[in-house]
């Protein structure tokens, strides 16, 4: 892999007060890759984008973006540099309309200057949002929500996209567009680390993946060499 | 018995009161916090209304080319360095923060202009209106006007502008708002800088109508409370129609009980529906 | 269990030497100073009770304080109630209009309970104003010009009186809070969840708490009223009394034993002993409220457990003596 | 399956927030001296399940039988009296609290002892589960393990006849797993039955008698630990279906 890597994590530890859900992780996203992180419930996966986020911050380490560090900094700068999360459970503004719901995804001042562009660029990939752009984002179904969360997400512009179970309580055909449309973004530029409870899923459309179990990574290498089951399971089950 | 003229004068007034409450409901909406120094924001208009009339002969409502702003100012400082800090350490510590604040203001305010009640007295605010056989003063047709002003201020504010679109994503999911980007603390002093606006709005509008004094502060508070726990916090029809039934409550109150009770009958209807509806006639449950 | 410690002893001497005073001829002005610090005392614990220990953010101790106030007065005037009668009666009658009020107060929350009773302090001074049980046109009877308490009590015996309910407060929190309901409250505060998972019925202890508060309040009150010989709405019901409270427990350190009692101290000797700039201290106290919440949230109090003298000095004092 | 000897008989238990359904139509039955297991991905309901017994939710139907007597409506301070305890997936200490203190409220309000006797027995829950070293520090400086053990603590000091521990393992080191075994084990021979939410099969199946695998609300599997740990529906669930296809 060449050069430096556009995000590292190095030794992250994070407490939520004495808990500590995250311990000692170190990975790095190359420009262009799709990584997942792997994990049962409660293993750390939400944490670690959340760190990335700067919506929690780790006690140990240090989390680099592009070169600089980003762990001090706060949400809404770390957006500015260009970093951007689906969060879990879609989050959108359900009061709110489809389109007020994109332009919130284009607040920062460096979206706002190429809203329209990616306003198209978003439309483009989900022609639906476009047709409900006036209707308020509760209204839509999960499926359409949760296209709406990653549009959101677009609107920024990022080089880095994070995203977190976008395929949670969804059917397995909206599923597959959701993912198709990740291929998609990737291919057009966008840096992606994932996280996934459907393993099989994601080591499908990853290169490679890091699986996380009580908070500390546990395996890690390219996704085609991590099929082997039996290395998941007993990551998963211990047994 | 002629009821006209308390009915009028109530649904006037009752528009006054709405935008006393409209600050007080948006803070609410938008923090969760009771800002128990409304009232005193209320007031800071008036006050300042009062200074620059005496100062330089101003025109209080043209004077709003001032106060508006120095309120905004004054509010974003004050969420910015006071109450933001407190709210991190939890609702109370920031509830009881607004309480030391109205309580210096109130005093500010008594150490400036005396105890004493004073009121901004212009040639128009001592006018009265014909409706038919009827008088009303012209300060009350005023204030019905500035109202609505007011509303449709907040409704575009809220509605077609970037910063309404922070607040908005900010009062729905405050993590998510995060993640646009949107910083947190800016929108909350945003959010105090438009209440202060629109509280010294009312403020100059109060002074035109009634005479002050620093004990308004509380007063005022009550009445904003009042609205916005009738019409349900956070909604602005709700607001509008809590300030319009406290508005009647009170004339009428006076017409067929005296001026003595007047409030008393306002503030058990609040109490009444703190106990029966909190989240107000409008609010949704949450 | 009561175990004798060093603080018991520090107590029975400080009140007994407060109890010299009058006997030694000390001025009047600083038996007046100390009259309201003891008067401030109660009040505050009741409010830190509350507050500190309860989660009920209570704006409304004004309300209740008057209640007691006026009946007290209406049972001198009308009745001629031996005081003995008269103060229970007057407490009493606060606690029960506070347990009339807890219905509807309990189904508020959080800010809404803070507001209604905020309210309360309004609805009874306008009341008050206008109500005149002596129907005589210009009577200075009732209504906004109140009642005079005639009590036939010395001034002495008043800060007698002042100093068993000051002191009484110390040792009534240090007994709620040494109870299984003082448990349940603190519980109930740090972690209301968890505490209804323990068994603790969380409405009964609040209620509790609030109607003790009262009550107690409702006595300082009396003793207040006494001295002043006089109520009237305006000042019966006012804010500042609240003030008071907020202040002595939160300038001190909200949710400790001694925090009160500093903030008493600091609140009496800011309004009184300053004379010169008694109008400002009103604007003293709320900057330093104001301070107080956004630098060191714990107090004075608070800060000081934080340095390992006053931690050792607390050993000390608690330590039990055999 | 309910019989005579099941101490809690839940049935078609119903509970959605706001249009999602987070259990439904979710009957078991726990029987006496039983340590029954429950299992399931992120979201399935176990919590919302133990919310729902310890009466934290109001189910919006079903039925919940303790000892024949139907709870549903009780609120959560009358059941923990009735005798069924819990415990919380992220510890809920009183933080201000000494440990013992924390211990001893619980066997007062809980279990309706007296103080000294409170005092008495909150000392001795404390020796058996390992704090009583640190029965004096505030409960909020503890580490996590020790807020799990004081949670347990505070469940069992009571004496109640049906515990309910949520997720007591996520977050464990693997050595501290036995020491934990062992305490469930002793509770559940003292005579109380128990409930038990765990991701950790080796702490479920070292465990459990019986295990109960939810997904999305529903129970998709009930019987013997290890029988249920290698049903395909459950692996299913825990590392999802392979959708995209080539």
């Amino acid at each position: 892999m060449p050069g430096e890597p556009l995000l590292k994590l190095e030794s992250v530890s994070i407490y939520y007060g004495n808990f500590c859900a995250v311990k000692n992780v170190s990975l790095s996203v190359y420009e262009g890759e799709i990584v997942s992180l792997i994990g049962a419930n409660g293993a750390g996966k939400t944490t670690v984008m959340n760190a990335i986020m700067g919506l929690v911050h780790p006690a140990k380490g240090s989390i680099i973006f592009e070169g600089k560090r980003i762990d001090k900094l706060d949400t809404s700068q770390i957006v500015s540099l260009g970093v951007s999360l689906v969060p879990e459970g879609r989050r959108i503004f359900s009061t709110l309309t489809v389109y007020e719901n994109l332009m919130a995804g284009a607040y920062t001042p460096r979206a706002r200057a190429q809203r329209e562009q990616m306003l198209k660029r978003v439309y483009d990939l989900f022609p639906i949002l476009q047709e409900r752009s006036k209707q308020l984002a509760g209204t839509l179904s999960g499926g359409e929500q949760q296209m709406l969360a990653i549009g959101r997400a677009l609107m920024s512009n990022p080089k880095l996209l994070l995203l977190d179970e976008i395929s949670l309580g969804l059917s397995p055909i909206v599923t597959l567009k959701l993912y198709d449309a990740i291929r998609r973004i990737n291919s057009e530029g966008t840096t992606i680390l994932l996280v996934e409870q459907n393993v099989r899923q994601s080591l499908k459309i990853s290169s490679r993946a890091y699986i996380l179990k009580s908070g500390e990574i546990v395996l890690s290498g390219y996704s085609k060499d991590l099929k082997d089951e039996e290395e998941i399971k007993s990551a998963y089950f211990g047994v | 018995m002629n009821l006209f003229s308390p009915i009028i004068t109530g649904i006037f007034l009752g528009g006054l009161y709405a935008v006393i409450g409209l600050g007080l409901s948006l803070v609410f909406g938008v923090m969760k916090l009771v800002n128990l120094a409304h009232g005193a924001f209320v007031v800071f208009g008036s006050y300042l209304g009062l200074a620059l009339l005496i100062a330089f002969g101003l025109d209080p409502i043209l004077a709003l080319i001032l106060i508006v702003p120095t309120a905004f100012i004054l509010g974003y400082c004050i969420q910015k360095f006071l109450v933001n800090r407190a709210y991190q350490l939890g609702t109370e510590p920031a509830l009881l923060i607004t309480y030391g604040i109205s309580i210096i203001l109130a005093n500010l305010y008594q150490q400036i202009f005396s105890p004493y009640f004073k009121s901004l007295v212009t040639d128009y605010s001592v006018k009265g209106l014909s409706i038919g056989p009827y008088s009303v003063p012209l300060i009350y047709v005023l204030d019905f006007i500035v109202c609505f002003i007011a509303m449709l201020l907040l409704h575009w504010l809220l509605n077609k502008t970037y910063i309404g679109l922070s607040i908005r994503c900010a009062v729905q999911d405050p993590v998510a708002a995060k993640l646009m980007g949107i910083s947190i603390e800016h929108v909350y002093a945003l959010t105090l800088g438009i209440s202060l606006s629109f509280a010294s709005l009312a403020g100059v509008f109060l002074g035109l109508t009634f005479p002050f004094n620093p004990v308004s502060s509380f007063t005022y508070l009550f009445i904003a409370f009042g609205v916005v726990v009738i019409g349900g916090l956070g909604s602005m029809t709700g607001t509008f129609i809590g300030g319009i039934v406290l508005g009647l409550s009170q004339t009428l109150a006076a017409y067929f009980l005296g001026i003595g009770l007047q409030t008393f009958v306002g503030f058990i209807v609040i109490f009444i529906m703190l106990a029966i509806r909190p989240q107000g006639i409008f609010g949704v449950k949450e | 269990m009561f175990r004798l410690n060093a603080e018991y002893i520090l107590l029975v001497i400080l009140t007994l030497i407060m109890a010299l005073l009058p006997v030694v001829g000390i001025g009047w002005y600083t038996l007046h100073v100390l009259f309201l610090f003891f008067v401030y005392l109660a009040l505050a614990n009741m409010w830190n009770l509350l507050a500190g220990y309860s989660g009920l953010v209570s704006l409304g101790q004004p309300a209740f304080m008057g209640i007691a106030g006026y009946t007290l007065a209406m049972l001198l005037w009308f009745f001629d109630t031996p005081l003995y009668i008269a103060i229970p009666a007057a407490c009493a009658a606060a606690t029960a209009f506070a347990a009339v009020l807890s219905i509807p107060l309990f189904r508020m929350r959080g800010f809404y309970f803070s507001i209604g009773t905020l309210l309360l302090n309004e609805i009874c001074r306008v009341w008050f104003n206008w109500w005149r049980p002596i129907p005589v046109p210009g009577a200075p009877v009732g209504g906004g010009a109140g009642f005079g308490i005639r009590s036939g009590l010395s001034p002495i015996s008043i800060y007698y009186l002042a100093l068993a309910v000051g002191i009484a407060s110390i040792i009534l929190m240090r007994f709620i809070l040494g109870s299984k309901l003082g448990a349940g409250l603190m519980a109930i505060r740090d972690n209301e969840r968890a505490a209804a998972t323990c068994g603790i019925d969380i409405f009964r202890c609040k209620l509790y708490s609030f109607l003790i508060a009262t009550f107690f309040t409702g006595l300082a009150a009396c003793v207040f009223y006494l001295f002043q010989g006089h109520i009237e709405p305006t000042g019966a019901f006012s804010i500042s009394w609240l003030n008071v409270m907020l202040m002595a427990v939160i300038i001190g350190g909200i949710s400790t034993e001694e925090g009160p009692i500093v903030g008493s101290a600091i609140v009496v000797l800011l309004s009184q002993l300053l004379p010169r700039y008694a109008e400002y201290s009103p604007l003293i106290l709320g900057v330093l409220l104001t301070l107080i919440i956004t630098f060191t949230p714990p107090g004075i109090i608070g800060m000081m457990r934080k340095t390992r003298l006053y931690n050792a000095m607390l050993k000390y004092l608690s330590k039990p003596i055999t | 399956m309910a019989s005579d000897d099941s101490i809690l008989d839940v049935q078609r238990l119903k509970k959605s927030f706001g249009g999602l359904v987070a259990v439904r139509d979710f009957s078991f039955h726990l029987g006496k001296g039983e340590i029954l297991g429950l299992m399931g991905p992120n979201g399935a309901g176990k919590t919302t399940v133990f919310n729902l017994i310890s009466g934290v939710y109001k189910p919006d139907s079903g039925v919940i039988k303790y000892k024949g007597m139907n709870i549903v409506g009780l609120p959560p301070h009358k059941i923990r009296r009735l005798g069924i305890a819990r415990t919380y997936q992220i510890p809920q200490p009183f933080p201000r609290l000494t440990v013992l203190q924390n211990v001893q409220i619980a066997a007062m309000y809980g279990g309706g002892f007296s103080k000294a006797e409170s005092e008495k027995r909150a000392h001795e829950v404390l020796d058996f589960i390992g704090l009583s070293d640190k029965k004096d520090m505030p409960a909020g400086n503890l580490k996590l393990l020790d807020l799990k053990m004081l949670e347990l603590a505070r469940a069992i000091v009571s004496n109640p006849s049906v515990l309910l521990v949520d997720e007591v393992g996520a977050g464990l080191r693997e050595a501290e797993i036995p020491h934990l075994v062992k305490i469930l084990k002793t509770i559940n021979e003292m005579g109380v039955s128990i409930m038990l939410i765990e991701h950790i099969p080796r702490l479920v199946v070292e465990t459990v008698d019986r295990l109960i695998v939810m997904n999305a609300g529903e129970k998709i599997a009930d019987g013997k630990p290890r029988e249920v740990i290698r049903d395909a529906r459950v692996i299913e669930c825990y590392l999802g279906k392979e959708i995209v296809e080539e």
